[in-house]
């Protein structure tokens, strides 16, 4: 069973031999490297892997993009996919040069800072959220103009939820 | 038994701190509850649990009169603040007072002058405290403060009157500058306190926080139990604390200089219960008043763990109108504590605030870990209140030592579902300033706005494990397995299975 | 550094607590592990673990070969080997020498001597060390034991003259008693250690264990680190200790006294690194010789919180060669420490063992409470090895405050899914002759043969809480409810959902 | 919905008005008193429980009799009965004056101290099981002969498995 996988960015192959599905005594191919593991969840989403080199834990927390996976103390963005389904296209890009800006956390809208039409620079401040008794102003990503402000004062904004657009 | 029953007007893991001491006194715990934190671990951990209100703090725990009534109800004698909330506001302890309800903490008239910069500012001058220069301003008088300004040198300070915790501060750097920040340092003075009067002041440059705790009984007795080095901060705001602070240790003629002039500032101001005077120190070792904290500080537990003194049982025992347990004499420091402070926040992407569901949460064990914490796996940390979910202390018999325990502390401690500082405090326990102790309030946002350390080292095992454990967690058949797995292949387990069969 | 790797020839909370120690030093660590402990928490934090061999501890923590060779494939420079299992068998130094590995721990020489209950009695008697009257007897000597009891009186005590940890012990009240139980301890004697080979001494009523923690170094340097009290035992093993003692406390005059005398005794034995002299106290406070351990003891916490000495350290580095970092003068006693021994096993059911699955785990936290643990959840606790899961051990700045701590933290300590003796400990708690330290190694299985004390007063809210759980918790429809529980009902969430419906 | 609840031994009789299954604000009456209260399950199996008198936290583990609830410190057996359904008739009695003696826990039979047909004595040892280095000998549990003796030495038993039957 092959797999396509990202890790911080950069692409690997990793191929699983035998019963995929069976943890315990693993043998792979890394790129085109091959190697052996003992693998045993020892608690949801936590695992022991045990490498020619060493005892690692990695615990794996799942997210929309893929699963970020800490190892003594280092954390891994990484994106998995089996190769026999169809790439994923990703989400569909901003229509060129509109750039949304999202709330990065739920929060209260107690400000904003700019309204539709006006020009703004890269950095200038746009909206400013607050969550847990912080004050948090979100910036442009770039010089253009605010094309869209969808923030109110004083409404309640959910992670996610587009704030404004600038194009 | 100083009480028989303690209303704690606080949530987190403050109250929960209150709730242990009360418990090992044998006074019963009265937790007060907002409609967000019906599943707090305050309320599950209290002997009664009384709601006062919906989320907003203003709609509840700043609710004066719904903390005094509901330690009415339920028959408390007296009420802890914690740190936060209405912990400085002198309105409670004269509220308690005329319910017939013992406030635990200083008296509103010392809360009140040490609430007032001004004021605490001359109670101090007056006492021969020293103080940073700097004088206040009335709220529209931009002239007074561009002459104030000008008579110490750029830079300056500018910050509320009022209040504390670095709101409304503002640090100029020219004359030009000085126009735009009185005025938003007004705005935000008027909007968090209801007093835009401004405090400008000499900025020092480089100086490190190191503050003195003090305890002080109702008949006159004061002591202090030394310092704790408070310099990492961001934002203005603490991040990790320490007993003795590296400064100190080198220079152990500070610790009783610093003690015996915080002792002076709190019989000046006619202080009893615990409370802090946080102090400047400039490169010349000149250590000038900052402030008076009239409450428990949230970093308390280094110095307990130095000091062996509990200082909230401390508190009840002298809000009970016992004599100080301790003379100063008998004040001992024994080895090093570090403390961080774990927030739900995201030091990836701007340290924004990361409220939300706990799905996974390991906490450090072993000799020397102390973890203080209203959080449990499945709770959801409410949106509304301090990110603060948990303080980690250590000990051990010396800093070295104690920065190791603690990196190691942070690396068993493990939340998932949300995101927290835990990784950047390990980042920061391995730059050579802190370990060498030379740190400053300016350390930490230098350290950050320099370029991130690189990676660690390639190391190939490390990322193969995180590529296996994703790969397999990824893996729909895999539901549950790790229930078998755990099981491990027992003797006991495959010879049960094959007696089934007989 | 003394070492840059390190093997740990044990498993469970004493492999992690070394482990932890190393980390600490940085040094790497290297786990060995059974086949029924692949999920084990020691596997999980070592660095490098490896497998050897099948779940039995004789075919796998008692191989020695395997362990040295282990230690030797991981490039280990060090053995450090826990307590139990090989840590008192001097083969094991022997072996690591023969390797060219050093042993974390004492010589062979003092090992074996101390091992032999006749040999380590005559050195002591020899170094002026007060000893109990007996004397060993030959496998099958009935008639020679008879003649010595008769010589000291009865009751007497019949056991392995090899070997330790109560088997094969028998007090015998009679003489006519003597001849079953002089054949069942040397029958159990043989089959434990392959030696049947008796020690009978006199029996002492109601002592008090009292034990000294001795540390010395390779070059001639012993200290000792005062007492633990560890009187509360059940058939003979050790529940809870403590320390101070509360006789020593009582009478200080004693931890000098006693200190001394096994300072005295570890010399004679030529004994280097940590090792601990096992008194028995009379009713009269004076205090016999009883064994040497020639490991860490279980209970070594209480000593490193009063301390402040961590035992584990100093063993690596005196193995290292170092100095002791201590002189005798320098080691100071703050507070109070109590530790519990949290075994699987069910109190209401005649202790018996109780392996299994825990289901659920909520460790106690905060001020003075310390965990050690090989356990966390969803772990198998592996029906081969001691029940032994954790160790709770508090401190707190006096007896009453940390007896007050524990009892808190034993309610905060919750384990499902196995049966464990934290209830037990709570109700041992509650008994005056422990508040009043009027304990002796007899009180124990005197408690337990009294009459059990009553349940609890009728408290009908604490049973209606129990009715509700247990109904709430049956209804079918009512899976995974706690979720949506334990969110609240913050107002951001409503919000939330409600601008999704915009 | 109406439940007959046995609580270490003693029969309750609890009603739960409204929606059963919903948490939260609860009315009910226990036995003939009517009461409230506010519950939430804080952890699976871990209930908070705001009672007028106080806060409760009761931890709950089902077991194949019932459940086994602690609450602040004290451990209640207690068996829930949905009177709808029909009452469970129990695990069959032992037939008259045999009794089934049954391993406590898994463990491994290291002795059987008696054999088919013996006469024992109450209290008298039967079969020695040994787990977690601890050697705990099964007693009989009345006096009588041994009908069967199911123990081999050297196998390996678990929890609740027959070891002898005395009648």
């Amino acid at each position: 069973m092959k797999f396509e996988v990202l890790v911080n960015g950069r692409r690997r192959l990793l191929e699983l031999n035998g019963a995929a599905g069976d943890l315990g005594s693993l043998e792979f191919t890394l790129d085109s490297e091959p190697g052996t593991a003992d693998v045993v969840e020892v608690e949801p989403g936590v695992y022991s892997i045990l490498l020619p080199g060493g005892s690692y834990e990695a615990k794996v927390t799942p997210g929309p993009e893929g699963s970020s996976v800490e190892v003594r103390g280092v954390r891994y963005e990484v994106a998995v996919r089996d190769p026999r389904r169809l790439p994923r296209t990703g989400s569909a890009p901003a229509s060129a040069g509109r750039h949304r800006v999202a709330s990065p956390m739920p929060g209260k809208v107690v400000r904003v800072l700019v309204h539709e039409g006006d020009e703004v620079a890269a950095g200038q401040g746009l909206v400013v959220v607050e969550a847990m008794k912080m004050q948090n102003e979100i910036r442009s990503p770039k010089a253009g103009r605010v094309v869209a402000m969808r923030a109110v004062e004083g409404t309640t904004v959910t992670a996610g939820e587009t704030l404004a657009e600038v194009e | 038994m100083p009480f028989r029953k303690i209303l704690i007007a606080n949530r987190g893991e403050i109250a929960v701190r209150v709730i242990r001491a009360c418990r090992e006194m044998g006074i019963a715990t009265v937790a007060v509850y907002s409609e967000a934190d019906r599943a707090g671990l305050h309320v599950r951990m209290a002997d009664e649990a009384r709601l006062i209100g919906p989320a907003p703090a203003a709609e509840s725990y700043l609710r004066l009169d719904k903390i005094v009534a509901a330690a009415q109800a339920s028959g408390a004698e007296a009420v802890h603040p914690g740190y936060g909330f209405l912990s400085e506001n002198p309105a409670l302890p004269r509220a308690c007072e005329e319910a017939g309800l013992v406030f635990i903490g200083p008296g509103a008239e010392a809360m009140e002058l040490m609430g007032s910069k001004t004021r605490a500012r001359q109670t101090m001058l007056a006492a021969g405290v020293p103080v940073v220069p700097g004088s206040s301003v009335a709220a529209a008088d931009l002239e007074a403060a561009r002459a104030e300004a000008a008579r110490f040198g750029y830079p300056v300070l500018v910050k509320a009157a009022a209040g504390g915790g670095g709101k409304g501060m503002r640090r100029v750097e020219r004359e030009e500058d000085l126009a735009a920040a009185f005025r938003e340092a007004a705005s935000e003075a008027e909007r968090a306190f209801g007093d835009g009067s401004l405090y400008i002041e000499k900025y020092l440059v480089q100086p490190r926080h190191i503050e003195i705790q003090v305890l002080g009984d109702r008949h006159g007795h004061v002591i202090h139990l030394g310092e704790r080095e408070c310099s990492l901060q961001r934002r203005h705001q603490k991040v990790l604390e320490e007993c003795p602070s590296p400064l100190v240790a080198a220079h152990p003629e500070m610790r009783a200089a610093m003690g015996e002039t915080a002792v002076r500032a709190a019989r000046a101001a006619g202080y009893y219960n615990a409370g802090t005077v946080e102090f400047l120190v400039d490169q010349d070792r000149r250590f000038y008043f900052l402030e008076m904290n009239t409450r428990l500080q949230v970093e308390h537990p280094v110095t307990e763990w130095v000091t062996g003194v509990d200082l909230v049982k401390e508190q009840i025992r002298i809000a009970a109108g016992e004599p100080l347990a301790y003379q100063q004499a008998e004040i001992e420091w024994r080895g090093a504590a570090v403390e961080c402070r774990i927030y739900a926040e995201d030091p990836d992407n701007n340290f924004f605030p990361s409220p939300g569901k706990i799905l996974a949460l390991d906490r450090p064990a072993g000799p020397g870990v102390r973890v203080d914490s209203g959080a449990y796996p499945g709770w959801t940390v409410p949106l509304e209140y301090d990110p603060l979910i948990a303080k980690l202390a250590v000990w051990a018999s010396n800093r070295e030592a104690a920065i190791a325990r603690l990196r190691g502390a942070l690396e068993e401690y493990y939340v998932s579902g949300i995101k927290t500082n835990l990784g950047f405090f390990r980042r920061v326990l391995d730059t050579p300033e802190f370990r060498e102790g030379r740190v400053d309030t300016t350390f930490l946002e230098r350290w950050m706005a320099e370029a991130r350390p690189a990676d660690p080292p390639e190391a190939p095992e490390v990322e193969l494990a995180a590529i296996l454990a994703a790969v397999l967690h990824g893996l729909p058949a895999r539901a549950n397995n790790h229930e078998r797995a755990a099981e491990g292949s027992s003797a006991w387990k495959l010879e049960g299975r094959r007696s089934l069969l007989r």
